[in-house]
């Protein structure tokens, strides 16, 4: 039997997978950059909360209600807001990840503002947590193979050309988005369930930015490096706690020191499975190619 | 009136202090295009260093802001060539460099930390503070009109500088193209390290003004999120649009603190932030130059 | 003509991508006042060496001399020595005007009066491009671009200028003009290094030639010579009539 | 070895926004422990503290609960210095059956739930919300008899939610009326003036400010720059003497309702000792204090129970009946786990520090 | 002509002073193979864009198929059947060779969200076809034994090969070559003049190329049209143009004469 530490790291680790298979999506395949992702958890989480305890929601409901809440939310901002390009996109998405915050803050009828949400049911489990992130994680793989995981990295790659092959970019932009907010949703939602409490500051800038940098550095394009780079960071503050001053100072070296080392991320675009095999063994050439600015 | 006039005056100099940290900013988004996390940083190593040499050497500003521009210049110049030049020089994916300064700014923010503890401090008014009169309607402090006109200072000096030198032509052709700008004979490193020193100096003043005015500790650097709004919205890169989006940011938020609900600030704030660039995809003063297919 | 010093020498120059082994030991002697066309087929590594030569792309291994001096391996001291290279696919700075894509290219020089010289001398040889003195170089046509970039390496006054695919993309005519007025460059004293697709046409132009394969030089010789060499004409200059 | 060592675990922020706060804490609750096993330990065995940082978020101080009971096996925790903290590790407090000892944690809902239920292994040393901001009102309408009040709070913080919520109530109650009730957001907020303008035209006389310390320093610094020369500052336990050195005189005459105050006889041994000891004031001296004294209640509560056993302690926590620290006598209120009746210390800022002026306990 | 596939009248198209597109008036029947030639900065690239959509014109009306196009967007016009390669090359350079061609494959084989997101119903099949057709397209332009190196990496005239590759791989009925043979020696570019002809052939597609290699053009173009200036000034067989005044002077220059 695993200890009860360990359990909880695992979870932490599963339900941020979930979010950072999300902002993957977003960043990593269809390469646009965001920095208020933690907004979608906090609507996912909120949702979830507040219908489980005040509505008496069975738990499993009141988590998708919160997946799905954060993907409506996901496409209405999306569809204006995905114009904007590049780092214009990136700090407008500061602006509206804090902007979420802000309003569960202010709005303290509803969400009891910064005292936090209690008493939420502890239903985030390992197992129940083990099992959305596998399902997730299976649902996500299938759909990046084949024409939808195409269409966004064409997307990412050259948008004028992907729109001269017959792609509507900014649909698939927006799809995106939507996905990776329902993704997100749901892991604030879990989120929710293991702590039963909650409180806007736990959706901060800071969240954000960590789910951007996972995915980062584990590799863009790479659905397995998310999930590495989610462990690799839990990993580096449980391990150093015993050090807790040090341990932020440790968490943003490595963050520097793996760009340094790696900058194309532990797993570049490549997923564990056959075909990394493949590579290795065949000792293929694996050069990397510059991509354009951005 | 009065308060209306009151207000509009907080907010030029709320403005102006966004400013000084804008234009580094946007300086160095400028020439690499990416938003460079870690200005903040640069700005509380100007400030901590001002702290205290102004403590070992008496209350005397101009040692102390020297060192401290130097200071915080240099370290912006050790952090490119440790931390970006060797992702750049693999790669053109300017989202890497992001990731990194945020680890940096991080490091930065921690190396404060465990050194010198989490505490707040406050530089001794070494920057005249005497409160100014305006026609007798409202108050603002000599420390407000030196700070906007600092930026106004660097701004001119700077723009004056991209525009008529040939430096500064090979700095925005570096910021398309660092390999090409190379081949044209230029030292790209040399270049980037000066963009990067001089980045870091208008940072350190940043910061002194900030410390003077608030206070210094080592998440002072958070602030510079503020600042990288008024960037975008006045257009990313552009020297004249980080003074003007700054300007308009402050305004902005005292207005709408004033007037309409204190809570709701930054809510405004950031709508703002999303219409500017609803209206002007590439902010204010963005050049957007249609690619050719 | 042929002076015992090579103005530039290259030996044993390798370069890889990685994996990718582009040059694997190369040779070549460019003498002062000589235009020499290397040429191959897509991948040989002409580009490669280009970029190799400026200091573009790391050396893995090799010497190269310029006057008997070792060639620095950072492209903006080649420049500095006199190499300038006008790359393959243009890379003119988009955000930029004609005219300071033509001032980038005049960087290394000091003194104003010279900048204004060639800049006239640039206008006269592209009309084009003086027309078009205040547009973003990124929304020129393809051939304008090409322009732009011949004579941004132009600008620098180079002792060896290197040119990667100068016909690239310009109407016939347009070559032309620019083949004869190479010829007129070097007469007045640049040394040429050319790599041209277009091999007939460089070869003409050219006082000698070598052939890249793969990574390695295959043949060298007088230009004439090459131009009447079957493989060589089989292999690069096609059936194209003449 | 293992056996002879009793392991407390003390949940602090050490990086983030409140470090300062947190460092205080941790190097406070050192000296206490470094003391009490001079004096030959508890038991018979000397205490050990394991201080674990928690990145000012639940999430990582959930993890970090989990690793000090079943890791490092502690008996008991004190910490964290942020009530949303507790509330999140509450549930683990009473699944692992390891007492927790709230030091600045003022929510109500850090030892009952929202319905009302204890949770039997949480406690606190401070006062609540509730009390503090009645003392708040209490001193601004009877003491200084000013009826009017300004609010202006940090909406982004628990700590000031609370205690601004608590203080409109009881100010009301005591007839006094808020004429400005205005928020801020701490982190990128450093400037204060657009709220200050509004409520320098509301004629407020008193200016409540419920939050931390470096805000309510640089509200007070910019309030007199902006000419309010004549409204007079109230706080809560936020107050810390480094406020000072960026207000400066701006402090004079404010007044301040705290757990402790600075000069207290009872504490200055302690301020000495944290003086020489880290070369440094303490000068987040509220922290300092209840951290100490933390170690100190609990220490007291080991003896009682006899044993090093975590029911046992907390069993012994609850019972705690007129036990003497340092900066006040404890009596634990077994309904709530609340301290009973605890003076509130009132504070005048004057003459460059903060100095006692009145304890007050309304009915 | 009877019944064009593709109908462009009076198009005129303004950059700031620069009037790139003037006038403009030509169309091309089902099955056709045309050339499009033109001193630099002519304009011919812009009627490109034009009809792709990439801009919209000044004036006049594109007709493809006899649908009005000119207001729509690219996409749009890329699925009524549009295909075309660009000047400037635009891979996706990170991406395999095979990746390329699937990309722009798969607009032919749709399966909906649900069975990407589960791999049920159509997505096997589709997948499979997918990869098929891209492979024998990869075979035909001579890439097959590159096809899983990323695009990025492979030489200039490689790259250019798998743009074709690509544009083939949407089926269209009207294939846009801009500069298909830049960068290609003599003897490619006779490679290049039979893959031309043989697509043609092969897939009875109306097949409009630019190019400033005078052995493509005359060799493959049955007719020619002749820009400068944004404004057509002359159009006929091969013979007409190489005899042709203006052009002579304006784009081909003497040497075409001596032969
Ligand atoms: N950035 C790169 N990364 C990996 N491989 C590269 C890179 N650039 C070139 N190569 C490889 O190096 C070899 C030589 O390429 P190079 O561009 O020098 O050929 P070239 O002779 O100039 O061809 P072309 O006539 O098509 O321009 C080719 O196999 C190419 O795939
Ligand atoms: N977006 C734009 N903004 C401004 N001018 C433009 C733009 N696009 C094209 N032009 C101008 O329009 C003219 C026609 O350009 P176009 O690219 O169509 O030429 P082209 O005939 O394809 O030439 P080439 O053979 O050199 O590729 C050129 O002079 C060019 O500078
Ligand atoms: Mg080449
Ligand atoms: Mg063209």
């Amino acid at each position: 039997m695993i200890s009860g530490y360990i359990e909880g790291i695992i979870i932490l680790i599963c339900v941020n997978s979930i979010a950072a298979m999300g902002v993957s999506l977003l960043t990593g395949f269809t390469g646009i950059f965001t920095l208020g992702h933690a907004g979608y958890m906090a609507i996912g989480a909120y949702t979830a909360a507040i219908l489980s305890v005040r509505h008496d929601v069975p738990w499993f409901a009141a988590v998708i209600a919160g997946g799905i809440l954060a993907m409506v939310l996901a496409y209405l901002i999306g569809v204006p807001t995905l114009k904007l390009m590049g780092d214009y996109f990136a700090i407008a998405s500061i602006g509206l990840g804090e902007t979420i915050r802000l309003i569960l803050e202010n709005w303290q009828s509803f969400t009891r503002g910064a005292r936090g949400f209690p008493g939420v049911t502890n239903f985030t489990t390992l197992p129940v947590a083990a099992a959305f992130f596998l399902g997730m994680l299976i649902l996500m793989r299938f759909l990046i193979n084949g024409n939808y995981g195409r269409a966004f990295k064409a997307c990412r790659d050259d948008y004028i050309a992907a729109s001269l092959l017959g792609f509507n970019t900014s649909h698939y932009r927006v799809l995106s988005l939507t996905i990776s907010g329902f993704y997100c949703g749901i892991a604030g939602a879990l989120l929710a369930g293991f702590l039963t409490y909650l409180q806007p500051v736990m959706f901060d800038m800071n969240k954000s930015t960590e789910l951007t940098a996972v995915v980062v550095f584990g590799g863009l394009g790479s659905l397995s490096g998310s999930i590495i780079g989610t462990a690799v960071i839990g990993m580096v503050t449980e391990v150093f706690r015993p050090i807790s001053q040090y341990r932020m100072l440790i968490y943003g070296a490595t963050m520097v020191l793996i760009m340094v080392v790696r900058p194309e991320g532990i797993m570049g675009q490549y997923e564990i499975g056959p075909k990394l095999f493949r590579s290795i063994f065949s000792r293929k050439p694996r050069n990397e190619v510059d991509g354009a600015h951005g | 009136m009065e308060t209306l006039l009151q207000q509009v005056i907080n907010g030029f100099s709320l403005g102006s202090v966004y400013a000084l940290i804008a234009v580094g900013y946007s300086l160095v988004y400028s020439i690499l295009l990416f938003s460079n996390f870690a200005h903040g940083g640069f700005l509380v190593i100007g400030g901590y260093i001002c702290y205290y040499t102004l403590a070992a050497v008496g209350n005397n500003i101009w040692v102390a802001s020297l060192l401290a521009f130097l200071g915080a210049g240099v370290s912006a110049v050790l952090v490119e060539r440790g931390a970006y030049k060797p992702i750049r020089e693999r790669t053109n994916v300017t989202l890497y460099l992001l990731i990194a300064s945020m680890g940096m700014s991080i490091v930065i923010e921690n190396i404060f930390v465990v050194t010198v503890g989490g505490r707040f401090r406050a530089l001794p008014p070494v920057i005249p503070m005497t409160p100014v009169s305006v026609f007798g309607l409202a108050t603002t402090s000599a420390f407000d009109i030196l700070s906007l006109v600092m930026a106004m200072i660097f701004l001119a000096g700077l723009q004056v500088f991209l525009s008529t030198t040939k430096w500064g032509l090979a700095i925005r052709a570096a910021s398309y193209d660092l390999k090409t700008a190379g081949l044209m004979g230029v030292n790209v490193n040399k270049l980037i390290s000066i963009v990067f020193f001089v980045a870091g100096l208008l940072a350190a003043v940043g910061g002194i003004f900030l410390s003077v005015r608030y206070t210094l500790y080592p998440q002072l650097g958070l602030i510079t999120i503020k600042a990288f709004v008024a960037a975008v919205i006045g257009g990313l890169g552009s020297l004249p649009g980080a003074v003007v989006g700054s300007l308009i940011l402050g305004l902005a938020e005292m207005l709408t603190a004033g007037f309409i609900s204190s809570q709701m600030r930054d809510i405004v704030v950031f709508g703002m932030l999303v219409l500017t660039l609803l209206w002007r995809p590439t902010g204010l003063f963005g050049k957007h130059i249609s690619e050719k297919v | 003509m042929l002076t015992k010093e090579p103005l530039l020498s290259v030996r044993n120059l390798h370069v890889s991508y990685g994996a990718i082994r582009a040059i694997r030991g190369i040779d070549l002697d460019v003498y002062d006042g000589e235009i020499v066309c290397v040429i191959g087929a897509n991948g040989a590594g002409k580009s490669t060496l280009m970029n190799a030569i400026i200091g573009n792309v790391k050396r893995e291994e090799g010497t190269l001399l310029l006057d008997g001096k070792p060639l620095a391996g950072r492209s903006y001291q080649a420049v500095a020595q006199g190499v300038s290279l006008a790359p393959e696919g243009r890379k003119v700075f988009a955000p930029l005007t004609v005219h300071e894509n033509l001032m980038m290219g005049a960087f290394p020089i000091k003194e104003r009066s010279k900048i204004g010289e060639d800049l006239d001398w640039v206008f006269t040889l592209f009309p084009r491009l003086k027309e078009r003195k205040d547009q973003h170089a990124g929304t020129l046509s393809g051939g304008e671009q090409q322009m732009l970039s011949i004579g941004r390496a132009l600008m620098s006054s180079p002792r060896l200028l290197l040119l990667d695919e100068p016909s690239l993309g310009l109407a016939p005519i347009i070559i032309r003009d620019i083949f004869k007025e190479l010829k007129r460059i070097n007469d007045e004293g640049v040394t040429i290094l050319l790599v041209e697709q277009n091999a007939r046409q460089a070869l003409l132009l050219s006082h000698r030639g070598y052939v890249m394969q793969t990574g390695r030089m295959l043949m060298e010789g007088l230009a004439a010579d090459l131009l009447k060499n079957p493989d060589v004409e089989a292999a690069y200059l096609g059936t194209a009539k003449k | 070895a293992a056996e002879d060592v009793i392991k407390i675990g003390h949940l602090a922020a050490l990086t983030g926004d409140w470090a300062a706060y947190g460092q205080t804490e941790v190097n406070s609750a050192k000296l206490a422990v470094e003391e009490i096993n001079a004096k030959g330990g508890v038991l018979g065995k000397k205490l050990q503290l394991v201080p674990y940082d928690f990145r000012t978020r639940p999430e990582d101080a959930v993890n970090a609960f989990r690793r000090m009971a079943e890791n490092d096996k502690v008996v008991a925790v004190i910490g964290a210095n942020g009530s949303g903290i507790n509330i999140a590790t509450a549930p683990l407090a009473d699944k692992y059956k390891v007492p927790q000892i709230g030091t600045v944690s003022t929510n109500l809902l850090v030892t009952v739930d929202e319905k009302g239920v204890l949770h039997p292994y949480m406690f606190r040393i401070c006062f609540t919300d509730p009390y503090q901001g009645q003392l708040i009102a209490a001193f601004s309408a009877q003491e200084l008899k000013k009826m009017t009040a300004a609010v202006l709070w940090d909406v982004g913080s628990d700590y000031a939610q609370g205690l601004r919520e608590f203080f409109m109530k009881y100010y009301d109650q005591y007839g006094g009326k808020v004429v400005a009730d205005l928020g801020f957001r701490a982190g990128t907020d450093v400037d204060f003036r657009a709220q200050l303008t509004t409520i320098r035209d509301s004629k407020a006389e008193v200016l409540v400010l419920p939050n931390m310390g470096k805000e309510m320093a640089l509200i007070m610094k910019q309030a007199r720059e902006l000419g309010m020369k004549d409204i007079i500052f109230v706080g809560g336990d936020g107050y810390g003497e480094f406020m000072w050195e960026i207000a400066g005189d701006a402090m004079e005459g404010s007044y301040w309702i705290n757990h402790v105050a600075p000069e207290d006889p009872a504490m200055a041994d302690f301020f000495k000792d944290y003086l020489k000891t880290y070369n440094d004031e303490c000068k987040e001296f509220t922290n300092g204090v209840l951290a100490y004294d933390s170690i100190y209640w609990l220490a007291d509560a080991i003896t009682r129970a006899g044993k090093v056993d975590s029911t046992a302690i907390k069993d012994a926590l609850e019972n705690t009946v007129n036990v003497k620290l340092h900066h006040a006598t404890m009596s634990i209120d077994p309904a709530t786990h609340n301290p009973m009746n605890k003076t509130g210390v009132v504070l005048i800022a004057k003459d460059g520090r903060g100095q006692f002026f009145t304890k007050i306990q309304p009915e | 002509m009877a019944d064009p596939i593709l109908s462009l009248d009076n198009l005129n198209k303004h950059f700031g002073g620069v009037h790139a597109v003037k006038d403009f008036t030509f169309q091309m029947e089902r099955s056709e193979l045309a050339g499009l030639i033109g001193p630099n900065g002519a304009g011919k690239t812009t009627v490109f864009n034009l009809i792709t959509g990439v801009y919209s014109p000044d004036s006049g009306s594109i007709k493809f198929k006899g649908e009005e196009i000119s207001a729509r967007k690219t996409y749009e016009v890329i699925s009524r059947g549009v295909a075309r390669t660009f000047q400037n090359l635009r891979l996706f350079p990170r991406s395999t060779a095979l990746e390329n061609v699937m990309t722009a494959r798969q607009q032919h084989f749709k399966y909906n969200f649900f069975e990407a997101a589960t791999h049920a119903g159509r997505w096997a099949g589709n997948e499979k076809k997918i990869k098929e057709t891209s492979l024998e397209l990869l075979d035909r332009v001579g890439l097959l034994p590159v096809a899983e190196q990323a695009a990025g990496t492979l030489p200039y005239g490689h790259q250019r090969r798998l743009e074709i590759a690509r544009a083939l791989a949407l089926q269209p009925e009207l294939l846009l070559l801009d500069e298909p043979a830049a960068g290609m020696n003599p003897e490619e570019v006779q490679d290049l003049n039979g893959l031309i002809r043989n697509i043609h052939e092969d897939f009875n597609l109306t097949t409009l190329v630019i190019e400033h290699h005078m052995e493509v053009i005359m060799e493959i173009c049955p007719r020619i049209a002749c820009m400068n200036f944004g404004e057509k000034i002359a159009e006929g067989d091969p013979d007409y143009i190489q005899k042709h005044h203006e052009i002579l002077k304006a784009y081909l220059g003497e040497e075409v004469e001596e032969c």
